[in-house]
């Protein structure tokens, strides 16, 4: 798919939680195909501090309205100066990047999403559903507070909590719920998204279980095209550009 | 209509915009950003003689206006680029610089050699200061007497364009850009990044696996464009300038300084198509203050 | 609570804030905005033997992140510093460090030996970094040899604290680092300013009337951060920091890198009261991850 | 008095033309006394390119509704950035900041303001009309068009106009006006703030003609308080900071 820099006009910005915004951006010309897991590269005007881009994962995209969203935690200065965009404001992006999951073969999918880690996966279950598959999610998060459109998801599958505090769902973090830990219940797939010593132990366990597991990478970036070689993840094939070679990897792969 | 071509020592450019090894790939990786056609040149990845996997992430950190990186001269070998890379970029209707680097002066020269084969390679930029590589690299940049060294023995197998790009980590740039001249150095480019650091507060680590890295973009310009205009006044041949290029205003500056052309580099990651934006910018200047020919900038800064 | 007294090298430091010579005037500017004695220090603007009008207007230009200034060590010349500032200043409940410069050798010794009478005064950094001036100032910092001389004979008069400001224009600051401990230095302070210029594209003309200026603010922290790492593993006498420091969190990167006390310089242009919301974060910084004590920081980069 | 560091809450921010515009601010605490000429130091957030403050003289004061105003020309990144604050939005400033124009001996005094220059003008004739004075003001501008707040000022004096194109006032620069050159028209005092070449060519007449002149210079500052000596003005006793030492001068102290 051809990237592009482009203009978006913000729709709205709607604050989820102390920590999270969800953006609705509108395209002016028609949407390239965007593929599940796929990014975009934000342009943070302004500070001094926020001189790159930011990476931000496609959250949601309406192909009919010519809409992205993006679900955003605020982590440091770039996104914190992001929440704080207001309706009709102009945002840059450069879209669509990385490459992205691979087409499950069946139902047996599972989602996992880790904090902000759910951000791809909703838009991913319903590009899955659009062919056909039928996911199931499995999220994480701290609290039943920090809970992120749960209504959503519910749309796109069946959904399964943990909240390492157990206010909702199964108590602890998505390697602990009984999903992963059953032998009744079988994948053949696992995609998943998160923090990385989550993904490295759910990619553990999927080999372990002979289970095939694609985990979306967020290694810090710098040009988001594969220009730089700042992003580089560690492979049985070398250095690869989380950027183009990524976000995705099959477990396998890694070496971490 | 202002004429934007600049005869570089020899060298025909269409215009005086290139970019910076490491910044932009081997081109390919912005076509979908830059008709690559209108740019004055390119100057591919650092290549050594060997392949390299770099240095261990992480590999970036942001500064105020600016970035460090430590690649560490990731590439796959010159052997690769002469047989895999250079078949597809080769026919691009641009000048092709490679960035050549190497740990000891026999690396540099039998990389050099091959390039010397590539038909459509009309010159190299010899890295002698690359500050995230062990040993060698920066070293080279750093006294007179290693740059002359390699630059001479470079010099010997290499017989196109031979540009030499200079460290910003010295106490005096001037002398070591008279040194590379002196044996025979094409043109100089200027400047590699400054070495610097970053912490994390919060976990008291640094923020790069190898500590320190190289210091690029907005941030440095002030002292590149110091080092670019004392280097220009000094030397006979031409000097391509860069550090911290992010607007045509940027250029005009290097230009006034001494520069005959220019090389964008971080502003690449920020804007991949920020070298045309500063090509066309550097027209409109031009049109604007009555302008005719860009050659009529270059050194041009009043007093 | 934390402990934040440092023993720099004898000298007893309240906490490890100092302000950087030249940015917080005779430290009078600034009551208005600060409460003095909560300063672990100030360093006065730059001393000579005799009174200096500077450099003409325009001595200053923006750039990103960060300013130029060719200031040229305006003041009235060590003799009235005694007579009619050091009277208004000597009562202040906190460190005052005079920040020595001059043209000769000769000009330093004089102007230390005046200093050395004044009780109050514990000590003086010497300058021998400042890129502002003529002939003298930087050139005394960027060669072992010289900076040898001048610390050698300033160190025979001058029996108090003798810190010595470093220039980062310089390929080794290392060897000058041991270069000037060698000779008898009780500490070093790094950085002074990186020599830049600026441009006005319009004008065509250099933005300061000197061409080239020093430049300061968080453009150059990645830079100094480094310098400060390397010096502090490799001298025995403590080290302040300094250059971008901006905020407590760039405070404490530089006592990881190992500065046992820190300037703020640049910042105090951008808020007059940075040195106590520096100090502020510097205390809740200790407070959130169980920093007993000050000393435990410095040095402490983990790896 | 005092120099106090302070946020301002934004009361209104109205564009007066392409390049101008008002901002009205509001201080939490009771106004310290301004006296006129003083500036204030702005600091605008965001973009690397506005490290440093920017100084901006006090157009007006009100001590009842304790707030300040300023009246800014767009003329680069900074002002640019500062046209779009927005109601309700804090602005910090560093302020009172300068000396002030002298206190006049009588009424025959004349207010000069060239373009942005215009801007301290305002405050100066209020607060000499509170001393019981009555000044005069002569205003220059580009065009009709250009011409800023005329009623205003119309309130604390009789405004007489130039501009260059002739469109209102008399043609040419306050320079080519009759006030200046007429035998039958004389002023004891001029105080003047404009473009430097303006001030310069004012107070060489105000010299000739034996007229004392104070003109308000606008240097470059970095600190506004003293500190950096970057702000110098080359007068008779050598380099002064117009931060300090000024902004206001007597014409004969100055070497220009
Ligand atoms: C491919 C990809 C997709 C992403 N998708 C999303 C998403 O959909 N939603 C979302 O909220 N975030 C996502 N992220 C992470 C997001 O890019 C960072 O949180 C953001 O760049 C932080 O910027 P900042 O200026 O707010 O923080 P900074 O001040 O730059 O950093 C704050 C802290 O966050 C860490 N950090 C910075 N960048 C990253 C990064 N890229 N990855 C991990 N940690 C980082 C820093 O080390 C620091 O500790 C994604 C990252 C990648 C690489
Ligand atoms: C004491 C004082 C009072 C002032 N009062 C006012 C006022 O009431 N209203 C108003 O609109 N402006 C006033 N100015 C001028 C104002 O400070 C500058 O226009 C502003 O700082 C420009 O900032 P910028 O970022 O928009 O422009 P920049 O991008 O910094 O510069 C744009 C252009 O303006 C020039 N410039 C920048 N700063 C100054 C300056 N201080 N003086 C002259 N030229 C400058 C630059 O050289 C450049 O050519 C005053 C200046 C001083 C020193
Ligand atoms: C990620 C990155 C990789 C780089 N790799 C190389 C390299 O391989 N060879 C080289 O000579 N310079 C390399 N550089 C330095 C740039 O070519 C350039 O000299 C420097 O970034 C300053 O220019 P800028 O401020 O415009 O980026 C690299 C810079 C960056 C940021
Ligand atoms: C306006 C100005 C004047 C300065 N004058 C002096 C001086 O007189 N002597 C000196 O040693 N350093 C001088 N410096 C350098 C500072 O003390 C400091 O080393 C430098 O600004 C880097 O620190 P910063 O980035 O925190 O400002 C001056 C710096 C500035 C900005
Ligand atoms: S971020 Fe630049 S190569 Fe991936
Ligand atoms: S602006 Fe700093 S002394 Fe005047």
């Amino acid at each position: 798919m051809k990237k592009q820099t482009c203009d978006f006009e913000v729709v709205y910005n709607i604050s989820l939680s102390d920590d999270y915004f969800l953006l609705k951006l509108l395209a002016e010309d028609e949407l390239p195909n965007i593929s599940p897991a796929q990014f975009v590269e934000v342009r943070i005007d302004g500070a001094p501090n926020t001189f790159l881009r930011r990476p931000i994962s496609v959250h949601d995209v309406n192909y009919e309205k010519n809409t992205i969203s993006l679900l955003v935690r605020i982590a440091g200065e770039g996104t914190a100066k992001l929440s704080q965009i207001n309706k009709g404001d102009l945002l840059n992006l450069v879209f669509p990047l990385g490459n992205s999951f691979s087409m499950p073969d069946n139902d047996n999918i599972l989602l996992v999403g880790g904090g902000c880690g759910v951000a791809p996966m909703l838009y991913t279950a319903k590009y899955f559903m659009n062919f056909g598959f039928s996911p199931t999610f499995l999220l994480g998060y701290k609290d039943k507070e920090s809970i992120l459109r749960s209504d959503k998801f519910a749309k796109y599958g069946n959904v399964f909590y943990t909240t390492e505090d157990g206010s909702f769902g199964e108590t602890g973090n998505v390697l602990d719920h009984s999903l992963l830990n059953s032998d009744k219940i079988h994948f053949d797939k696992i995609y998943a998204c998160g923090p990385q010593p989550m993904l490295k132990a759910l990619g553990n366990l999927a080999i372990e279980k002979n289970i095939t597991c694609e985990v979306s990478l967020e290694n810090l970036m710098a040009c988001g095209i594969g220009a730089c070689l700042c992003c580089v993840q560690d492979t049985i094939d070398g250095h690869k550009c989380v950027c183009t070679d990524g976000p995705v990897f099959n477990v396998k792969k890694l070496v971490w | 209509m202002v004429n934007l071509n600049i005869d570089f020592n020899g060298l025909k450019l269409k215009n005086p915009v290139l970019t910076a090894s490491g910044t932009f790939g081997y081109g390919l990786e912005f076509e979908d950003f830059v008709d690559l056609s209108r740019l004055g040149g390119f100057i591919v990845k650092g290549t050594t003689l060997l392949h390299r996997e770099g240095n261990p992430y992480p590999r970036m950190a942001e500064t105020a206006a600016g970035m460090l990186n430590a690649v560490g001269l990731q590439n796959k070998g010159v052997k690769v680029f002469c047989d895999d890379i250079y078949p597809k970029i080769e026919h691009l209707n641009t000048n092709i610089f490679v960035n050549v680097s190497g740990s000891t002066v026999d690396d540099y020269v039998a990389t050099a050699e091959m390039i010397n084969e590539l038909t459509n390679i009309p010159a190299i930029e010899l890295n002698i200061s690359c500050p995230n590589v062990k040993e060698g690299g920066m070293a080279f940049g750093t006294s007179c007497a290693s740059a002359e060294e390699v630059v001479k023995a470079v010099r010997q197998v290499y017989k196109k364009h031979l540009m030499v790009k200079l460290s910003p980590n010295v106490t005096d740039i001037v002398s070591i850009a008279q040194a590379v001249e002196n044996q025979g150095a094409d043109s100089v480019s200027l400047v590699n990044t400054f070495l610097g650091m970053a912490i994390d507060a919060k976990t008291r680590k640094p923020k790069l696996s190898t500590i320190t890295g190289g210091l690029s973009g907005s941030a440095i310009k002030p002292i590149a464009l110091r080092m670019v205009w004392q280097v220009a006044k000094a030397v006979k041949i031409p000097v391509c300038g860069l550090g911290g290029i992010m607007t045509a205003e940027d250029a005009i500056e290097f230009f006034l300084a001494g520069a005959s052309c220019i090389q964008v580099g971080t502003a690449n990651f920020i804007e991949p198509d920020a070298t045309i934006k500063i090509l066309e910018g550097i027209e409109y200047y031009c049109k604007k203050y009555g302008v005719k020919d860009i050659n009529e900038l270059i050194g041009s800064l009043r007093s």
